[in-house]
């Protein structure tokens, strides 16, 4: 078993017309064991960011706090909020600072960028190579799943309810096929007015 | 070959621990008691190398003494199950602490919470938490069995339905710790 | 030599007095003493075949080396069977000639049955794609890629099998670097020329196998090439290709010292 | 306490690490791009070509990547192998290349480049595993060079790198003439590049081309798209509702949230 | 001391390509899928070879074998295997095609391949196989293997190294899972195909080993019919 | 003694093709090259350039008990190939003849070749003697097989059930070789999870509801703490006139059943 499995997790970010939404599973488990059916994968950095991280959960819990300080510190001494660009780069840096003794932690993030709030989504491996594309983004125990459900289902320019059902299918449906992640979902739908979480019901075995 | 079992019932949280050390293949002690009490509001259950679960929970207990006479108040629960986390996860890299923890704990303004911990640092707020082989016998029991609305008298029944499981199919058996915690305060149950 | 495990329970009529898969004899094969090719020791390398309009042409290079010797530099590594096949061997040359001798067995067989009837390019390479699949389940590989080429009743035959058995047929084949280097070229050349006659077919090759010279150390300049189509099959002398002029890259490399 | 403004790799998870590899557990694999590169001199300068695809094992997981990055203005580098490694390696020569500038006030030449990326590849022992190729433009005419992981490098009138290199290379072998024009050139180039496209499968998508001459850069992003997807079936349509719910919560922006002044009275 | 007279140097370890340790395994990858309807089956398999590594050796090596006119036998992994399985079925399908009179069911041939396969229990072929086709009733109906013969009737089914990808959008669109509003009806044949291409597309996007071609094969009571249809060649 | 000439033998042709021909004869296990054939699977795939390694299908959490009313067979329907779940259908409860009953946990192939197999032996037996094979008789035989094959990689855990004329009657096999008549058995990956619950709730004089009630909870809570069972939740019954399917239950809706999940937004209407 990979060490990226080893307590399961999947995560996927989808962009919509002027939204993005971030779906995550709810297992943590420990190899085949399942610990706990409530452990959701994704972390608000702020209103317009959201990160979610699969992998060792230890490292993700780590890497998630180390993200907040650098937040805290940069909001000190700027007074605004970081955008989920900069996130980007801060956390590929910060995963490629330890190259050779890596975080087995895959990152994806998203959020609105700008004063225009453009949809934005980013991911990378887990020394930080990141991958910027304008569609969807995966990454977990069963990624080929995820893969080829998101390229056959996703449609660009999709309002945030039709993005909502879109990532949610995609989501459940790749974890129907992965016995280390699913335990339910949730997903989380950034618009600039709100965000809306929303809790899916999902298979419990 | 440890057991740590504990759940949260409607007053507090029930704690099971194995009293039982081993080495090789002798039994050297029956009478260890793995829950520490912390601050007397909260239970530390470890499991793991002897050496590592005395160091790491002395550790603990004192960083979080010492919290407590620099800032004149405690750690809550949750804060404390949080400080453990990283300092888990960060001696891991140089020292590693092979002990697998479950914190339990009453604060007055939150009542009674239960964090799940490994050896790698990973943390989890649960219902029920159970470390080691018994796991794989008590889990699908507990889930079974286990409510929050449990009374403390119930619990101790479900613990020894437990107990009994492990002893009909868990190849190790030996002696049991059980403690119960509340806004009362930390109070032993007698056990076996 | 034991190679299977009766299936313990068919056609007996006692059914605890089955045949024991565990009794020695069944239980291990029998390792026999025969050398095994595990690692080939003189080999050939590419091989570089494509249809045209009016049939075949396949090229080698004639070196066969010793590891990284250049150890025997005028091999033919294409051989006649029967009136319609011709055969281009990569890899071990020994394993090769044991195969040519068994297919020239089963030419000389079919002649002797004197029916009328000669075996076709298909017929020569299906059952070499079977002797190599055999061999293969034996843990004994014949070390080889082989191209089967051949024209019989006005259509043309090209196919390739290697040590497995894997076996296809397809309008361009090639075998070890030819596969990596030549193969990206005369897909390109066929897609730009779906329709090629023989002389371009032929300077295809030669092409190719120049640029397979520049870059697989394990080759040689001294070709062959053959053709199989309406007049027969004809396997070329060997033609001594001329290479580039190394002067090009002056340009380029003049500011070298500041390496 | 976090350290901040140290620079440089860290190792304090190494140890943990190997100690995971010994409970059985598997490493991961890092993001590769299988990748065809190329670059060519031609008669005023370099054209550098890549592909577009990232792989993860068998996985595509980026079909439009860039592997054409920027060092100067007047150099760029293509970059095959571990997909962090490239991107870091570059960007950092390209930060520190700038501050060079910037102390001597003069363009920065490629073989400045060529030795600062050799250093630390040869520094860290072929362990930051980048293949490159650079290309540029400065005062000694046009130059292409290729920096292999471990430190080694070469200059070349035209080169190729990658799970494609020999694809591309037998395009160029059969192909390449001195002093071509800039259109030959470009269309040389992609023409390598599309071989390395068709026929390794570590390569796909589109061909990128950057033109490096005395003008200036032209960055050709896209330059072909040969591989669009070719079929799509109807739309896919879940009605709203259509995912099973158990609980909703809509979170205000924390900017949307009114603090009031509690009035004294 | 050892001297030694040997005619050459020593050989060096380091050899091109073709050469070291002999494999008995190769993947030749590709990626097969059927899809069951009321009274038809769809069947996909792409066409494209590669050497288990990263180059392509043919791009229109066919993976779905005919085995009745109301059967076929769709098979990804080793390609040399895949034959010597076909021929294999082939051979007992005729026999018993002798014996009996009339061709073997596609349900019997569902079991018996299942009890070839197993027969390689211990040398298995290294191939991922679907049987397709209609049963005696005229339904449409497939059934999916692991290596060594554990076989299951499904009503969809993929194989191969886009099997992951594909599965999930089978189990979406053709079972309908985790979904309270379903939409539609009966699926007819034409809306079979399109989708089954849709999804082979997709596994061509995403799966470095399918892609070029891919054969759409459609079984119905009339017997097997076949289409040809693009990939990408990348 | 028996010399072999083999080696003598002038090769033929057709030497080398002929392999392929030998199962026309007789059906017959092929054997790897010059290899043990219990590792010869586990070294093939070890080196680097080797394909991906053949998965076969595996997992599972299956469960048998006697009480008063006759035998409960309780058992998921998931397999998986590594993480990769291959099905959450499958059949695991082989209805070896219509007393017998066979569950399925370690290789699917294997137990399905060999229980199938095992059927077939008890119909001959039943033909020849005119009266149904006990279930310590058709346990033996299986495991006699399976113990023949020691050593060859074969994977299985399974339990033999039946109602035969000593009652009701539960064995355990396993591909060791292993066979225990017991009360209780549970196998596979999620068996100890299952027993936890099965014996907290287990009583000889069980009514039938209950034992099937209990079975299914069994597995039920297998299911889901073990991420490799899960599916649906077969349940059998075996009586004095034979076995009776009772019940199929997917994991989903009973989740939603015992914890009372509803959708925020369901529809009216469905």
């Amino acid at each position: 078993m990979s060490i990226m499995a080893y307590n399961g997790g999947a995560c996927i970010v989808m962009t919509g017309k002027n939204c993005v939404a971030i779906a995550s599973d709810l297992r943590f488990g420990i190899q085949q064991q399942t610990i706990s059916n409530n452990f959701p994968k994704v972390y608000r950095i702020n209103d317009k960011c959201f990160v979610g991280i699969s992998g060792l959960v230890t490292d993700a819990q780590t890497l998630y706090q180390k993200i907040v300080f650098r937040h805290n510190l940069y909001k000190l001494r700027e007074e605004r909020d970081m955008s989920p660009s900069v996130v980007t780069n801060l956390i590929a840096n910060m995963l490629y600072e330890k190259r050779f003794g890596p975080y087995f932690t895959e990152p994806l993030i998203c959020g609105l960028e700008g004063p225009d709030n453009k949809p934005f989504i980013s991911g990378m491996d887990l020394i930080g190579a990141m991958v910027a594309t304008n569609d969807f983004l995966v990454v977990g125990t069963m990624t080929p799943a995820m893969y080829g459900v998101c390229e056959t289902l996703y449609k660009p320019n999709m309002e945030k309810d039709e993005l909502f059902e879109t990532i949610s299918q995609c989501m459940l449906s790749s974890l129907e096929r992965d016995a280390l992640s699913g335990w339910g979902a949730v997903v989380h739908i950034i618009t600039p007015e709100e965000v809306v979480t929303k809790k899916l019901l999902g298979r419990q075995d | 070959m440890e057991t740590l079992l504990a759940f949260i019932v409607n007053d507090g949280v029930l704690c099971l621990a194995d009293a039982g050390i081993t080495r090789s293949i002798v039994k050297m002690k029956e009478d260890e008691d793995k829950i520490m009490v912390l601050e007397g509001n909260k239970l530390l259950l470890s499991a793991g190398e002897p050496g590592d679960r005395a160091q790491f929970c002395e550790y603990i207990a004192k960083n979080l003494k010492l919290y407590n006479l620099r800032h004149g108040y405690s750690l809550s629960t949750p804060a404390c199950a949080n400080f453990v986390r990283s300092e888990l996860a960060a001696s891991i890299r140089s020292n590693p602490y092979q002990v697998n923890l479950i914190l339990a704990g009453f604060d007055n303004d939150t009542g009674a919470s239960l964090f799940f911990l490994d050896y790698l640092g990973s943390l989890q707020k649960l219902d029920f938490a159970c470390h080691g082989y018994a796991s794989y016998f008590l889990l699908g029991l507990l889930d079974r069995h286990h409510k929050t609305t449990l009374s403390a008298a119930e619990g101790v029944d479900l613990m020894r339905k437990c107990v009994e499981e492990l002893q009909t199919r868990f190849l190790v058996n030996g002696k049991y710790v059980l403690k119960h915690i509340s806004k009362d305060g930390v109070m032993v149950i007698p056990f076996n | 030599m034991q190679q299977h495990v009766s299936f313990p329970v068919f056609g007996q009529n006692d059914y605890f007095n089955y045949k024991n898969p565990q009794t020695l004899e069944n239980r291990m094969p029998v390792v026999d003493a025969k050398k095994k090719t595990q690692d080939p020791i003189v080999t050939g390398t590419s091989v570089i075949a494509i249809k045209y309009n009016g049939g075949v042409v396949m090229g080698t290079d004639m070196l066969c080396s010793y590891g990284s010797l250049a150890r025997f530099n005028s091999i033919q590594r294409m051989e006649k069977f029967g009136s319609y096949t011709i055969i281009g061997a990569g890899g071990e040359l020994s394993d090769f000639q044991s195969l040519s001798n068994t297919l020239n067995d089963l030419v000389t067989l079919d002649h002797c049955i004197d029916d009328g009837s000669k075996l076709s390019p298909s017929e020569i390479y299906n059952y070499v794609a079977r002797v190599m699949y055999n061999h293969r389940n034996k843990g004994d590989p014949l070390w080889n890629s082989l191209v089967v080429m051949g024209y019989q009743n006005g259509s043309s035959f090209l196919g390739k099998v290697d040590l497995v058995g894997t076996c296809f047929k397809d309008d361009i084949v090639c075998t070890g670097y030819g596969a990596h280097i030549a193969l990206p070229l005369m897909r390109k050349a066929a897609l730009d020329n779906p329709n090629m006659n023989l002389e371009q077919a032929k300077k295809l090759i030669e092409d190719c196998l120049r640029v397979l010279f520049y870059r697989d150390a394990r080759s040689s300049k001294k070709i062959q090439i053959s053709v199989a189509n309406e007049n027969g099959l004809e396997i070329s002398e060997p033609i001594e290709l001329d290479t580039y002029m190394w002067q090009s890259g002056e340009a380029a490399v003049k500011s070298f010292s500041q390496v | 306490m976090e350290e901040l403004n140290r620079g440089g790799f860290t190792f304090d998870l190494c140890s943990r690490n190997t100690l995971l590899e010994k409970t059985g557990l598997k490493m991961p694999g890092f993001l590769k791009t299988g990748t065809t590169i190329v670059g060519v001199v031609y008669k005023d300068g370099v054209v550098l070509g890549a592909d577009t695809r990232a792989t993860e094992g068998p996985i595509v997981a980026d079909k439009n990547c860039e592997k054409i990055h920027y060092i100067a203005d007047n150099i760029y580098c293509c970059g095959a192998g571990t997909a962090a490694d490239t991107e870091m390696t570059t960007a950092l020569i390209s930060s520190k290349l700038k501050l060079h500038k910037l102390s001597t006030g003069k363009e920065p030449r490629v073989v400045t480049a060529l030795t600062m990326l050799k250093q630390m590849l040869f520094k860290y022992q072929g362990h930051v595993s980048a293949a490159l190729i650079l290309g540029g433009i400065d005062i000694n005419g046009p130059s292409l060079h290729t920096i292999y992981p471990h430190g080694s490098t070469d200059q070349l009138p035209y080169v190729t790198m990658g799970s494609g290199s020999l694809a591309a290379m037998a395009v160029f072998e059969a192909k390449y003439k001195t002093d071509m024009t800039r259109d030959e050139a470009i269309q040389l180039v992609a023409e390598a590049i599309s071989s390395g496209v068709f026929n390794d499968l570590g390569s796909g998508s589109n061909v990128d081309v950057t033109v490096i001459a005395k003008e200036g850069v032209t960055v050709l992003r896209n330059y072909l798209t040969p591989n669009e997807r070719k079929f799509r079936g109807p739309e896919y349509i879940f009605p709203i509702g259509t995912t099973p719910v158990l609980s909703k919560l809509v979170a205000p922006l924390s900017s949307k949230v009114i603090i009031e002044d509690v009035v004294m009275s | 001391m050892d001297l030694k007279l040997s005619p050459f140097p020593t050989l060096e370890k380091q050899m091109p390509i073709e050469h070291g340790r002999f494999e008995a395994y190769v993947d030749n990858g590709g990626t097969v899928l059927a899809v069951g309807g009321p009274d038809y089956c769809v069947i996909a398999g792409d066409t494209r070879m590669s050497d288990g590594g990263y180059g392509i050796q043919t791009r229109k090596y066919t993976k779905i074998f005919q085995l009745t006119d109301k059967c076929v036998l769709a098979t990804s992994g080793m390609q040399a295997d895949t034959l010597a399985l076909q021929k294999r079925l082939k051979t007992m399908l005729s026999h018993y095609q002798k014996e009996h009179g009339k061709p073997m069911s596609t349900p019997a041939i569902a079991q018996f391949l299942s009890n070839t396969l197993y027969y390689k229990r211990f040398f298995p072929y290294y191939t991922f196989n679907i049987v397709a086709g209609i049963d005696e009733k005229g339904e449409g109906c497939a059934w999916t293997y692991d290596a060594v013969g554990s076989h299951e009737r499904v009503k969809y089914a993929s194989q191969g190294s886009g099997n992951q990808l594909v599965i999930p959008l089978l189990d979406n669109q053709v079972a309908k899972f985790n979904q309270q509003i379903i939409a539609g009806g009966n699926v007819t044949s034409q809306q079979a195909v399109s989708f089954v291409k849709d999804a082979i597309t997709s596994a061509g996007e995403r799966d470095i080993y399918t892609g070029d071609y891919a054969d759409i094969v459609v079984v119905d009571k009339d017997g097997v019919h076949w289409e040809k249809f693009e990939l990408k060649l990348d | 003694m028996n010399i072999d000439f083999e080696a003598l033998k002038e090769p033929t042709l057709f030497d080398d093709i002929v392999d392929d021909l030998k199962f026309l004869d007789k059906p017959h296990f092929e054997l790897p090259p010059n290899s043990n054939p219990g590792e010869f699977l586990q070294h093939v795939f070890e080196h680097p350039s080797a394909p991906k390694k053949l998965e076969f299908a595996h997992g599972t959490t299956t469960l048998a008990f006697v009480y008063a009313g006759g035998v409960v067979v309780a058992v998921d329907s998931k397999s998986t190939q590594g993480p990769y779940v291959a099905s959450r259908s499958v059949k695991k409860v082989l209805e070896i003849t219509p007393t017998l009953l066979g569950t399925m946990a370690g290789g699917a192939a294997d137990c399905s070749f060999w229980e199938r197999e095992l059927g077939k032996r008890c119909r001959l037996y039943e033909l020849r003697n005119k009266e149904l094979i006990s279930v310590a008789a058709a346990s033996k035989i299986l495991a006699n097989i399976v113990y023949s094959y020691k050593g060859y990689g074969l994977s299985m855990g399974t339990m033999i059930t039946g109602w035969d004329k000593t009652g009701p009657c539960l064995y355990y096999v396993d591909n060791d070789g292993t066979r225990l008549k017991g009360q209780r058995f549970s196998v596979g990956s999620g068996s100890t999870y299952a027993y936890g619950v099965l014996d907290s709730g287990y009583k000889w004089d069980l009514n039938d509801e209950d034992a099937y009630e209990l079975g299914r909870r069994a597995v039920y809570h297998a299911t889901h703490r073990d991420a490799f069972s899960g599916g649906a939740i077969n349940v059998y019954h075996v009586q004095q006139s034979g076995w009776k399917k009772i019940s199929t239950d997917d994991c989903f809706k009973l989740y939603q059943k015992y914890y009372d999940q509803v959708p925020i937004n369901k529809p009216a209407a469905n």
